[in-house]
């Protein structure tokens, strides 16, 4: 037996270390995040917006319907791997025994690791991940605050819509470039699907692998096919490529749209500068939303974290306020119960509400129905580039009219 | 005849490196086969192993044509070989060697292991059966290595310089040891450097220079032969 | 017609620096017979030691090479005393010791994570560049001057390396211990030296690679993994161990890169460029161009 | 008690404990972090038939994994077919895509033979994330594949709790170290062996090397798939950057080396070690630390090759032993 007991004792002990936390008195909510490999930038803005949330929360007396327990974050590398993100919730729900969950950001991990939450009944929030597939799962511990990839496409091209209506500029041809991940290939099906419809012709669909190291072929490829606007789907190393690659040759076209991700990222407009003007992206939330608070949380998480608050981080900071505000009104840390109050969540106000869109409240997918986004424009307005509101108009920042099409360079 | 050699030629690259050589080897016999450096002598015996297949020519292996059929094909025949340079499965025991030759004609590992302790009961190597065969001296390797070559039950065993590197007094065993396998039924075929060894051993001697037969014969004759004793050691020696 | 030709003069310039960053590693296969998991983690390591250096002094790009070069060889050096050496050490008997493999890779590991740790995961560009998105216009045809740089660097390090080895005494040393560790150390030759200065040498060779990327490039902890499996491609294609192999292996993956996605999409050329590796592989493992060793 | 009945009773106790350990090991989350070490060492050892064997570095070996978990999943999301059948048609056509890969590249040597095999995995991956539909099957190019949770039982090999799993599994991993014990000691385990260490005496001495290590591959792969199945079911979602992973592929040769490359326990001891140290570090310094897990691994990579480059089997064995004969020793004392 006593190799059996030299197995057993760090395993004890692991499980004894892992366990400490079990008895102190905190609501606690497990996080899986890409913390290291290819999308740990995106993960580590997670956990910033998260921490500044919870700090608040707490400051302000935790959750006062549960003698004001405090919440807890605790945090899971998923290394963007499904699998890894599997075994985190795998640990996080039994050992940790966290009350609830949020994560994962790729959605290669968030898709099976719902599953998981699902098979315990913990409620699982999903700050942003926008694979249309994570909520039509049937699953009923599945919240998705962002939007999902069938409404990002829809309004990038409502957006485009407007565009040429407001400025006259009749738009034709477009052309899709994306990375070959599920998330690019996802996006461009629904182009597809909205190009038809809207009877633009497609001069080129063209996916790329996100590894590459030279983008200047698709360039190349976009420039021959002379298309009006360009749509693309992209990680930050081959946003930053493709912009910058864009403007060395030249390519003049009318609007240029992203969809969040690499060009949200907040290394994005450092890297680029100013080949980053007159790009248009789309998001959840911009610094400039005419929201109370809005303004005071960037400057505050600039203050900590030294970048401002990027779509993707502010729906993880929201995230968090959803869950404060469901657990208040469960009182209660049944599983059950929280997911009850999600269900019944109607979150107009409060500090996290800094978002574009007016409240939260979940379909019976498990999805925020009043999730919308905006579109927005980096410019230079004089002080220094800045991602600047465009659409829709009543959100539009006042004294601003947007360039299009894109000047001529 | 249990090998007979006609007209083998090797060429690499059009270099020739084995020009039209013919020989037969009776059964139960040993043939020496030696040469000045670079004669062609490892070409000729990897042509006959089956490493290269030959350019033309062919050879008979108890009457079959087995020019250009491959090693272990031949070695299931009874057609085994050893190397000039030793290669033992270092990281495995003598015994472990041994067994490895012997499941060439079967296919249990009991019967295997049984098989290989008589080869090294054979070649006095028992004592050493379970030491790592990389930590063997030189001498016992190349012992190893002819333990091998006999486990897998040849009729023709082709040795390659394996007494190269020996002290004199085990040449001199490894001499008694080739006596025994002959005497046990094998034929040998010897290359060697070691002329006392040739000598000693050899029924009748093959010289090649330059890929081509020059002599043979008896170790005597050929001793004698004015065309050897230029190839070795030059024509100023040769009395006309 | 003339697409093309734009298409394939940036497959060539951008190929040549693939080459570039393959020419360490094909140097060190050479010599120390060994695949270097690594180099993709010293590439990165490099363009980071580029990144400050420019950052910090607001030199011009270029100027970084002096201090790159004879950091990065140090770094190489010690890392192959320090690290790796012990392993050959214990596995002197051993032909291709795949314990040296896995050293390496775990050196990739630490590189890349620890890199995350200390700078965190940004993007990191050059901000004060006076090369960034220069382009030089030949009639219809745009040409980046950045890659031209870096082909210029690639041919001439490819040449400085040629005559290296080819004249100079530690040079022909490298060769002979490439050659026959044993007939070397019989020579008088130290093997491990010569391993040490191999290392170092390939790894400013990464050096060299790195500042030509760096002005138009980006900086990133993970960056290396991108530039790892390429290499590997290159110099088999070249042929392991071949100097002149490796220009030309890259310059062959940046035309298929460069010039294939305008006849599919540009995710096939991945598809097509493993494709041509085990085909090489297998009709020719010597490399496209049979040279096993040039030097 | 003499040595002898030791030796053999101890490898039963250790077998009774292992399959009552979900009896006192409640807690899913150490079933799942077991499952995968057991899961480890089954690929590991599956690997071993050819990397340690064999004496070639196969990197690719998620080829085979993905084969495997593909082609049971497509079997049964599109043709109801349980993923038992799924799993052996899987391993099926894994061994004779493993023997068309191993017909060229057993001539290579050492290097090339870990970049061939590198190149083999990642374009299958490659081809699979550019392919949505094969004929008649639907590959699903980069978003993979989700087996939804909805029948659970043996015929469907999916089952709400852990234990299912931890058993499959460890049967797997027990009949795996079986058949290479089995193997190790037969006539193919004894050619592959010399034909890995020196290939040209291995031919003179009767042995087609070439066509050992075919087989050895066809075996390995077939093996490799059948995880790759019980992967699939495991996690109910693949895609093909984790199922045809290059970090999979990676991550088994690193535990064959610390462990033991070519012996029997060398795989099982590796996964113990590496498979717990890589989930407990990222676990801790996941949070805090980014990428310290990853450090960690690296340093224990170059810690063991640089002192004990025969892997950690060597000196644990030999620990063995000595407690064999303390233990042996006390009870005859007494």
């Amino acid at each position: 037996m006593n190799i059996l007991q030299k197995i057993a004792v760090p395993v004890v002990a692991f499980s004894m270390l892992a366990g400490t936390s079990a008895f102190a008195e905190n609501v606690k909510i497990g996080n899986i995040e890409p913390m290291s490999g290819p999308s740990a930038s995106l993960g580590q803005q997670g956990k910033a917006a998260r921490e500044m949330a919870v700090e608040e929360i707490n400051a302000a007396g935790g959750i006062k319907s549960l003698g004001g327990m405090k919440l807890e974050l605790i945090y899971a590398d998923s290394e963007s791997k499904p699998e890894k993100g599997v075994a985190e919730a795998e640990r996080l729900i039994n050992t940790e025994k966290v009350h609830l969950l949020t994560g994962c950001w790729n959605s290669a991990v968030t898709y099976p690791t719902t599953a998981v939450a699902e098979r315990y009944g913990i409620p699982f929030v999903v700050p942003v991940s926008v694979a249309d597939k994570i909520t039509e799962q049937g699953f009923k511990t599945v919240f998705r605050i962002a939007a999902k990839d069938s409404w990002w496409t829809r309004d990038q091209f409502a957006f485009l819509k407007d565009m040429q209506a407001e400025f006259n500029t009749p738009v034709k041809k477009l052309a899709f470039v994306y990375e070959n991940g599920d998330w690019g290939t996802g996006f461009a099906a629904q182009w597809k699907k909205l190009a038809e419809e809207g009877g633009y012709e497609v001069v080129l669909d063209e996916p790329y692998p996100s590894t590459s190291t030279d983008l200047s072929p698709v360039v190349q490829k976009i420039k021959r096919a002379k298309p009006d606007v360009l749509l693309l789907t992209s990680n930050a190393a081959d946003a930053i490529l493709l912009t910058n690659t864009l403007a060395e040759y030249n390519v003049q076209l009318k609007a240029i749209i992203g969809s969040g991700g690499g060009h949200a990222d907040p290394s994005f407009m450092k890297a680029v500068g100013k080949n980053a003007a007159q790009i248009f992206d789309i998001g959840e939330w911009e610094t400039d939303v005419n929201k109370p608070g809005a303004k005071e949380a960037n400057e505050k998480y600039k203050a900590k974290y030294g970048q401002n608050l990027s779509g993707e981080a502010v729906d993880a900071y929201l995230a968090i306020y959803v869950i404060a505000d469901a657990l208040e009104r469960a009182g209660s840390l049944e599983p059950a119960k929280i997911l009850e109050a999600l269900r019944a969540t109607d979150l107009s106000s409060g500090p996290g509400m800094i978002v574009g869109y007016d409240k939260v409240a979940f379909d019976e997918t498990g999805q925020n129905k009043h999730a919308a986004l905006v579109i927005v424009q980096v410019n230079d307005t004089g002080n220094g580039l800045e991602r600047i509101t465009v659409w829709p108009k009543n959100a539009r920042r006042a004294g601003y009219t947007p360039v299009f099409p894109m000047a001529v360079k | 005849m249990i090998l007979k050699v006609e007209g083998l030629t090797k060429e690499f690259g059009g270099l020739r490196a084995i020009d039209n050589l013919s020989m037969e080897i009776p059964a139960g016999g040993i043939m020496g086969l030696i040469g000045p450096n670079g004669a062609g002598k490892s070409t000729a015996f990897n042509c006959i192993a089956g490493v290269y297949a030959p350019t033309a020519g062919r050879i008979f292996f108890n009457g079959e044509n087995i020019g250009g059929q491959k090693p272990w094909d031949l070695c299931k025949k009874g057609l085994a070989r050893t190397f000039q340079i030793v290669k033992p499965f270092a990281s495995k025991t003598v015994l472990y060697n041994v067994t490895v030759g012997s499941f060439a004609t079967c296919e249990r590992r009991s019967e295997a292991e049984a098989k290989a302790l008589e080869v090294l009961k054979f070649l006095n190597l028992h004592d050493k059966k379970d030491m790592l065969s990389g930590n063997l001296t030189i001498a016992d390797r190349k012992r190893l290595e002819i333990a091998r070559a006999l486990a897998t039950e040849p009729k023709l065993l082709l040795l390659d310089e394996v007494m190269a590197g020996l002290r004199p007094s085990e040449v001199d065993e490894v001499v008694e040891m080739i006596r025994k396998i002959r005497d046990s039924g094998v034929t040998i075929l010897l290359i060697e450097h070691i002329m006392r060894a040739i000598m000693a051993l050899s029924d009748r001697v093959v010289v090649i220079q330059f890929g081509k037969k020059i002599s043979e014969g008896e170790p005597a004759e050929v001793a004698a032969d004015p065309n050897v004793i230029k190839a070795y050691l030059g024509d100023e020696y040769v009395a006309s | 017609m003339l697409y093309i030709i734009e298409d394939a003069i940036n497959g060539i310039l951008m190929g040549s620096i693939y080459g570039l960053a393959a020419l360490g590693l094909t140097l060190i296969f050479g010599v120390l017979k060994v695949i270097n998991f690594a180099h993709g983690s010293l590439l990165m390591v490099s363009m980071y030691v580029a990144y400050w250096a420019v950052t910090l002094t607001g030199l011009h790009p270029y100027i970084a090479l002096v201090l790159v070069v004879p950091v990065m060889f140090i770094f190489g050096y010690l890392l192959q005393d320090i690290v790796i050496k012990p392993i050959f050490k214990a596995e002197k008997n051993v032909r291709e010791p795949i314990t040296v493999i896995i050293v390496t890779t775990g050196v990739w590991y630490i590189l890349d994570n620890l890199t995350l740790l200390i700078f965190g995961p940004q993007y990191r560009n050059l901000e004060a560049n006076p090369l960034r998105g220069k382009m030089l216009e030949l009639g219809e045809m745009l040409i980046s001057v950045p890659k031209l740089w870096g082909f210029g660097a690639a041919v001439l390090t490819t040449l400085a390396i040629h005559l290296f080895l080819q004249r100079t005494a530690t040079g022909r040393a490298i060769r002979a211990t490439s050659l026959d560790r044993e007939a070397a150390s019989l020579m008088g030759i130290n093997a491990y030296k010569i391993y040490n200065l191999a290392f170092g040498i390939g790894t400013a060779i990464a050096g060299v690679a790195a500042v030509a990327l760096v002005p138009f490039y980006n900086v990133f902890p993970t960056v290396g993994v991108l530039f790892d499996i390429k290499c590997f491609i290159i110099v088999v294609l070249g042929g392991l161990g071949s100097i002149g192999g490796a220009l030309l292996g890259g310059i062959i993956i940046g035309l298929i890169e460069s010039v294939a996605p305008q006849f599919m999409a540009a995710t096939w050329t991945e598809a097509i460029v493993y494709g041509l590796f085990l085909l090489v592989l297998f009709v020719k493992p010597s490399g496209i161009f049979g040279v096993k060793h040039d030097w | 008690m003499t040595r002898n009945t030791l030796q053999r009773l101890l490898p039963l106790a250790l077998l009774a404990t292992v399959l009552c350990l979900p009896l006192a090991v409640r807690s899913a989350t150490y079933l799942h972090i077991m499952i995968l070490v057991y899961l480890y060492a089954y690929l590991t050892t599956s690997w071993n038939l050819v990397g340690g064997f064999a004496g070639v570095l196969p990197l690719g070996h998620a080829a085979f994994f993905g084969i495997g978990a593909y082609t049971s999943t497509i079997l049964s999301l599109q043709y109801g077919i349980s993923p038992w059948l799924g799993m052996l048609v899987g391993g099926v056509i894994a061994a004779a895509v493993g023997v068309l890969i191993g017909l060229p590249t057993f001539k290579m040597r050492g290097a090339y033979f870990a970049l061939a095999t590198i190149a083999f995995a990642e374009g299958f991956r490659v081809m699979v994330e550019n392919i949505d539909k094969l004929g008649p099957f639907a590959l699903n190019g980069p978003r993979g594949l989700q087996i939804p949770p909805l029948n659970f039982g043996l015929a469907e090999m999916m089952f709400s709790g852990k234990e299912p799993y931890y058993y499959i599994i460890l049967i797997m991993l027990v009949a795996v170290l079986l058949l290479t014990s089995f193997i190790s000691r037969s006539k193919l385990g004894y050619y592959l062996n010399a034909g890995g260490e020196e290939p040209e005496a291995a031919m003179a001495l009767g042995i087609n090397v070439a066509r050992a290590k075919v087989i050895a591959m066809a075996m390995s792969s077939f093996l490799t798939a059948l995880a790759g199945t019980f992967y699939a079911q495991l996690n109910l979602y693949i895609h093909p950057k984790s199922a045809f992973s290059l970090d999979l592929s990676f991550e088994i040769a690193f535990i064959a080396l610390i462990g033991g490359r070519g012996s029997i326990v060398g795989p099982v001891l590796g996964a113990l070690l590496l498979r717990p140290v890589s989930d407990f570090s990222r676990i801790y310094f996941g949070d805090t630390l980014p990428g310290m897990h990853l450090i960690i691994f690296g340093v224990i990579l170059i810690l063991v090759m640089t002192f004990q480059p025969r892997g950690l089997q060597e000196p644990l064995t030999r620990l063995y032993e000595r407690l064999l004969d303390r233990l042996s020793g006390e009870r005859r004392a007494a």
